[in-house]
């Protein structure tokens, strides 16, 4: 099945051969793109946030590919697990005072800018991608995306933004007190 | 392992080692189910369901042995959640008119799912290649993110039922669970951060060795370590809460929020968020019983190697422990982990509930911070062994996890601590009413 | 044994930022201990915090150049003086904050620690070429500015600037993130000092991913600095803020951005042909921009928004002719000028500060009648400032113009300097009207016998205006220990 | 993943920034309008992961990372804004939750007052 495609496809794509790996990204990239269009696209807000779950995390699924286990598993915990759950928070919040503010209209201008958005995402991509798509092999060394490496470069080469990001961290912490604590 | 399981293909030795995990856990569930209830019954001094499943054999049966006619069997209720499963699934499906339908059926699954892909990586035995469905060097890292997507049906089932008191069970939960996750995590990180990897069978590994460096008869055992147990009793409590049981079982307060997030949820639908707490109930204690209590081996911490080298009179014995502790593996695991089971019920047919405020108080002022200075103690501790040796080392991290902890409580307690808790009261089960006053006139009059 | 895991790490080179960032904790913890609203405590630990890093920077003036921390922190001479400009910008602000916040009636503690840890973000900046520090920084600045935009919890407008600021705050980083992809992606690493060879390599491809990347960076960098096309959050937000936030926003924040935008167009000044061009019309634009639309305002937070829209701009053609040719154009111009800048605006929002009363603040331009019943210095000193802002002798703003005026012509960049002075003409018009109403003319007396009256504020003007004064007269000792070798 | 160019990780970063910054100009919601912030953000993390993976070029002499420490600068990157992002979304949603306990409406277009 995968030769008759490779065999069918072949010679319009020169220069790589169609391998199940370059399918099982297609289908999650696919899916990726689906849902990025989702988030965008749906009126509801609950619907959106959802999309945008799907889409963190099949590109931790796409991280796992390019072999950055650890990146694809702390994209779960960040961004599925803390991030979005948070915006889940604050969106059922203002659901249960307000349920209509969180309906958007649907818009003319909505298509207006997805054309605008396509048309500008052909023009860059025409300009910068087509020199990189004979790029086909990974440059990196195998485990490059081992907890135990990006610890190692994360306390020596980048010790200095790493102890900023706890004043970071900090300041979020206390900003998000300040702003949404119910008294003063 | 043995041959024949090598020589297989990759992707059938992965639906071997799926099977392996989700068969055990999937019979565990009604077995649990049951478990709980007996024992349920036990404390609360009544029976418990014990009439489903007993068999009886006709006298005039010809198809059972000879000894069995005309015999009743008891199984004592072990049957009964296999009737509830079917009475479940009999029972009328009943979707409300104005839920958000995809998200209503969706979240029974996002429920399910954590509870069965968290234990992916729980090594079974000491068998590589064969237990853990995936032995990753980012095991403790899975079970975090995994953990943290439990929140999501709870949440989106509020949301879809649209049922305020539902909405309510969906918030309260998200809310516990984030305010646990972290005390969850800081906690398993001293213990990675003591074994030095994030794999989990590497965990088990390094709970083989002589306890704090310095007992050579008894294994290292994280529970058994100052640092771990600390650990291990922050992790039990968040662990608790993450899976939604008493005493932290807010989002479905009976009393308040009429059965809460899955009050709209019926037939099928309930019983899957139902299999999913209990499944979710026996992966944890899994998780436990491999972070803290030295995963598959035996539950006694003792490293018989040792014992076989230093006694060699003993090695005739030690020999057959030994083999116990190898090929026993799977059934040393699952007794940890019923003994941890029995710690849930335990605690469901013992505490009170929490009120909300002190449940939040609770994750964020007291086990957040112990897990931290933990964490401190753990990363001084290994510092100090470096430099010191192992003793020293123990003994000044023991004085350093003092030391925070005094100075965390002195800085907190300068804030006056308000009154948390309601005044006493009599309560009296009988109603008791005042000395009955003559009627007022002027009531008569009108 | 313990493997030292960082070898040849100079830890001294970061101590003035950690001294910034533990003050805020102190602070912070302070707050804790005694929350009882009275915050002197707290500002005098804050501006000893400052003191120390400022003393701190100032050891370090004349040391050679040099790199650390696997090459994320470098030390010279201009970044050290851009710190020491975020420093005395945070220290003058948090001077005359007490008194405002609590004529606002917005007494929270916790504005000290967020001021001064957002200083760090700004001094981060300011001493690194590597684009992730910036972007660190950047972000530690931003995050705590949208706090501190919508710390007026009670008021509309504060709440709405702090959202307007903080999605177009995410929005802007996000290009900026994207761009420092495409820059990582063409030379392979995240220091600055790479994209000057990566384009001497001469590969189309790295070409075409460096000028998109580049171009990315300069819009996120471009929002912070609030240049022409991307200034349309700086007006409103000006205006809705807190005053102080306000004067801290628009001089510490930028401050930040020019610091990292002059090392970017320095290390790319091989790719001179693509952005001089661009950035030249930007800064034009930006210019002619800021002055006219601010001739029709008629809030004067407004009016020195849109006037710091301006002097963005003039501070660009500073960058652009450094960035054209580095080796003849150093780096005292643009220190120099973000000095007296941030000097003479954090003096001007100080004194409009006063018109804060009970609460309330209104801040169109005719509230600004009758400021000097409430304090001649104050108003005295307003002139000064806007007599600085419009680049008149004897101020600081006029060397400072002067200077870049200078620079722009060895840099053949005479279109520029001829629309910078243009523009400062136009400019005088609303600066003299702003003096002229502060000083010349009388408001309703009943109001200002209520308005009290707070000496940091005084003291604070009276300082900026000094300072301004003296940088004009003691310029060239100035210049000399800022940018001394 | 050998095989795949890496150019196609390129250009689906590229669509998902795309999307989302269509996203924010079109979307009305300020929550929404950040979640398309986080899809950018996240476009972004997938091309340094792509470049880092990729090794596109790492030629560069001047750069101050040693041999094979390239790869490691893009992951770097995408821990912090990992981190950033997670501030931000505390921030931020602390600023939603402000201004709706104000005005008890979120909608962008009604954000008025500030004009000149």
């Amino acid at each position: 099945m995968l030769n008759l495609f490779a065999a069918v496809a072949a010679p319009k794509m020169a220069g790589f051969a169609i391998t199940g790996e370059l399918l099982f990204f297609a289908a999650l990239a696919g899916l990726a793109m689906l849902s990025a269009v989702g988030v965008v696209a749906f009126n509801n807000a609950v619907r959106s946030a959802l999309c945008l779950v799907l889409n963190f995390f099949v590109l931790a699924g796409i991280y796992f590919t390019l072999n950055a286990e650890m990146m694809g598993i702390t994209q779960v915990v960040v961004y599925t697990g803390a991030i979005m759950v948070l915006f889940l928070f604050v969106i059922m919040l203002l659901n249960l005072s307000a349920p209509a503010l969180l309906q958007d209209k649907n818009d003319p201008k909505t298509a207006v800018g997805m054309t605008l958005g396509m048309v500008m995402f052909t023009l860059v991509a025409l300009q910068v991608l087509p020199g990189l798509m004979s790029k086909t092999e990974p440059g990196a060394v195998d485990g490059y995306g081992s907890p135990v490496n990006v610890g190692r470069a994360l306390f020596t080469g980048f010790v200095i933004p790493f102890e900023a990001v706890s004043i970071l961290l900090l300041i979020g912490i206390v900003g998000s007190i300040l702003l949404a604590k119910r008294r003063f | 392992m043995a041959e024949w399981y090598d020589n297989l293909h990759p992707v059938w030795q992965a639906l071997i080692r799926v099977l392996l995990f989700v068969g055990p856990l999937l019979t565990m569930v009604p077995a649990l189910i049951w478990f709980e209830r007996r024992v349920l019954g036990w404390f609360q001094d009544r029976i418990g369901p014990n009439r489903v499943g007993n068999i009886t054999f006709q006298k005039k049966d010809k198809w059972v042995p000879e000894f069995l006619r005309g015999k009743k069997i008891r199984l004592f209720g072990l049957i009964q959640p296999i009737a509830d499963g079917i009475k479940l699934f009999l029972k009328e499906d009943i979707t409300p008119s104005s839920v958000d339908k995809v998200i209503y059926f969706l979240a029974p699954a996002l429920a399910l799912f954590p509870a069965f892909a968290l234990g992916a990586t729980l090594p079974w035995g000491p068998f590589k290649g064969l237990t853990p469905v995936a032995d990753v060097n980012i095991g403790v890292l899975w079970i975090m993110a995994i953990s943290s997507l439990g929140v999501y049906g709870v949440v989106l089932s509020g949301y879809a039922s649209n049922n305020k008191y539902s909405l309510l069970g969906g918030l309260r939960s998200s809310a516990q669970l984030i305010s646990y996750e972290l005390g969850m995590g800081v906690s398993l990180a001293c213990i990675a951060l003591s074994t030095g990897s994030l794999k989990l069978t590497d965990m088990v590994t390094a709970q083989e060795g002589p306890l704090w460096g310095v007992v050579p008869a008894v294994s290292n055992w994280n529970i058994l370590t100052p640092h771990g147990a600390i650990a291990a009793v922050v992790f039990a409590i968040c662990m608790v809460a993450e899976t939604n049981r008493a005493p932290f079982d807010l989002p479905e307060a009976e009393n308040e929020l009429v059965a809460g997030y899955h009050t709209e949820y019926s037939s099928m639908k309930f019983a899957v968020f139902f299999m999913g707490e209990y499944a979710a109930m026996a992966v944890y204690g899994g998780i436990f019983a491999t972070v803290f209590l030295g995963g598959w081996h035996m539950p006694i911490p003792v490293r018989w190697d040792y014992i076989a080298e230093s006694q060699p009179m003993l090695s005739g014995v030690v020999s057959y422990f030994q083999w116990a502790d190898f090929w026993m593996a799977p059934a040393w695991f699952l007794l940890k982990v019923w003994i941890i089971i029995f710690g849930f019920v335990w605690l469901r047919a013992t505490m009170p509930r929490l009120r909300y405020d002190q449940l939040m108080s609770l994750g964020w002022k007291t086990l957040l911070p112990i897990a931290t200075v933990n964490l401190i103690v753990v990363a001084t501790w290994l510092l100090l062994q470096e430099v010191a040796g192992p003793g020293p080392a123990l003994a000044l991290s023991v004085c350093t996890f003092a030391a925070l902890w005094i100075i965390f409580r002195a800085v907190t307690r300068l804030e006056p601590a308000k009154e948390n808790f309601l005044p006493n009261r009599e309560i009296s089960m009988v109603e008791v009413k005042p000395a009955e006053k003559p009627e007022a006139p002027e009531a008569a009059v009108a | 044994m313990i493997q030292t895991l960082m070898p040849n790490t100079n830890w001294s080179m970061v101590l003035p930022i950690a001294m910034v960032a533990v003050a805020g904790i102190f602070a912070l913890i302070l707050e804790m201990l005694f929350p009882k609203r009275d915050n002197n405590l707290i500002v005098w630990a804050s501006q000893i915090g400052l003191l120390m890093a400022a003393a701190m920077l100032i050891r370090q003036f004349g040391l050679e150049t040099e790199t650390s921390f696997a090459g994320t922190i470098i030390r010279d001479q201009f970044g050290l003086a851009m710190q020491l400009v975020c420093v005395i910008g945070a220290s003058a602000t948090i001077a005359f904050s007490e008194g405002y916040l609590r004529e606002k009636k917005i007494p929270f503690g916790e504005f000290y620690p967020l001021m001064l840890w957002s200083t760090v973000g700004a001094m981060m900046m300011c001493c690194t070429e590597n684009l992730l520090v910036m972007f660190v920084g950047l972000e530690i600045l931003s995050i705590a500015l949208y706090v501190l935009a919508g710390i007026s919890r009670v008021e509309e407008k504060g709440e709405e600037s702090a959202l307007k600021y903080f999605l177009l705050g995410a929005f802007a980083s996000g290009f900026l993130l994207y761009g420092i992809a495409n820059v990582y992606g063409a030379t392979g690493g995240l220091g600055i000092e790479g994209i000057g060879l990566a384009w001497e390599s001469k590969d189309p491809n790295v070409q075409a991913l460096l000028a998109f990347g580049l171009a990315l960076l300069l819009i996120g960098l471009g929002f912070k600095a609030s240049f022409f096309p991307f200034h349309q959050w700086t007006p409103d937000v000006y205006q809705g803020a807190p005053t102080n936030v306000t004067a801290f926003m628009a001089t510490v924040g930028k401050t930040a951005a020019f610091a990292f935008l002059f090392r970017l167009l320095e290390s790319a000044t091989a790719m001179q042909a693509i952005w001089a061009p661009a950035l030249g019309l930007i800064a034009v634009l930006t210019m002619l921009y800021g002055n006219i639309v601010a001739l029709m305002q008629k809030d004067v937070k407004r009016v020195l928004g849109y006037s710091s829209i301006s002097h963005a701009g003039y501070i660009l053609v500073a960058l652009i002719a450094h960035g054209k040719n580095p080796g003849r154009i150093g780096p005292e111009t643009v220190i120099y000028y973000v000095l007296s800048y941030t000097l003479m605006t954090i003096g001007s929002f100080a004194v409009i500060s006063l018109l804060a009363h009970d609460g309330k603040e209104s801040t169109g331009l005719d509230d600004l009648r009758g400021l000097w019943q409430r304090s001649r210095v104050a108003a005295a000193c307003m002139v000064v400032f806007m007599v600085s802002l419009m680049g008149l002798p004897p101020t600081s703003g006029f060397f400072g113009k002067l200077l870049i005026f200078q620079d722009a012509l060895n840099a053949d960049l005479l279109p520029l300097a001829v629309v910078l002075a243009v523009s400062s003409i136009v400019s005088a018009a609303y600066y003299l009207n702003i003096a002229r109403l502060v000083a010349l003319t009388d408001g309703p007396t009943e109001e200002i016998s209520f308005a009290r009256f707070r000496p940091a504020i005084q003291n604070t003007c009276v300082l900026c205006a000094v300072a301004v004064i003296a940088a004009m007269v003691f310029y060239s000792p100035l210049t000399q220990f800022l940018s001394s070798r | 993943m050998s095989g795949v160019p890496l150019a196609a990780y390129l250009a689906l970063g590229l669509f998902m920034f795309m999307t989302g910054v269509v996203g924010v100009v079109i979307r009305r919601s300020p929550i929404v309008i950040f979640m398309c912030i986080e899809l950018m953000l996240n476009a972004v993390n997938l091309t340094f992961l792509a470049f880092a993976r990729y090794q596109f070029s790492p030629m560069v002499a001047g750069n101050s990372f040693k041999e094979g420490q390239s790869a490691m600068a893009g992951q770097m990157m995408v821990i912090f804004v990992m981190a950033v992002a997670a501030a931000e979304v505390a921030v931020g949603l602390g600023i939603i939750m402000a201004i709706f306990r104000l005005r008890d409406n979120i909608d962008i277009d009604e954000m008025n007052l500030l004009k000149g």
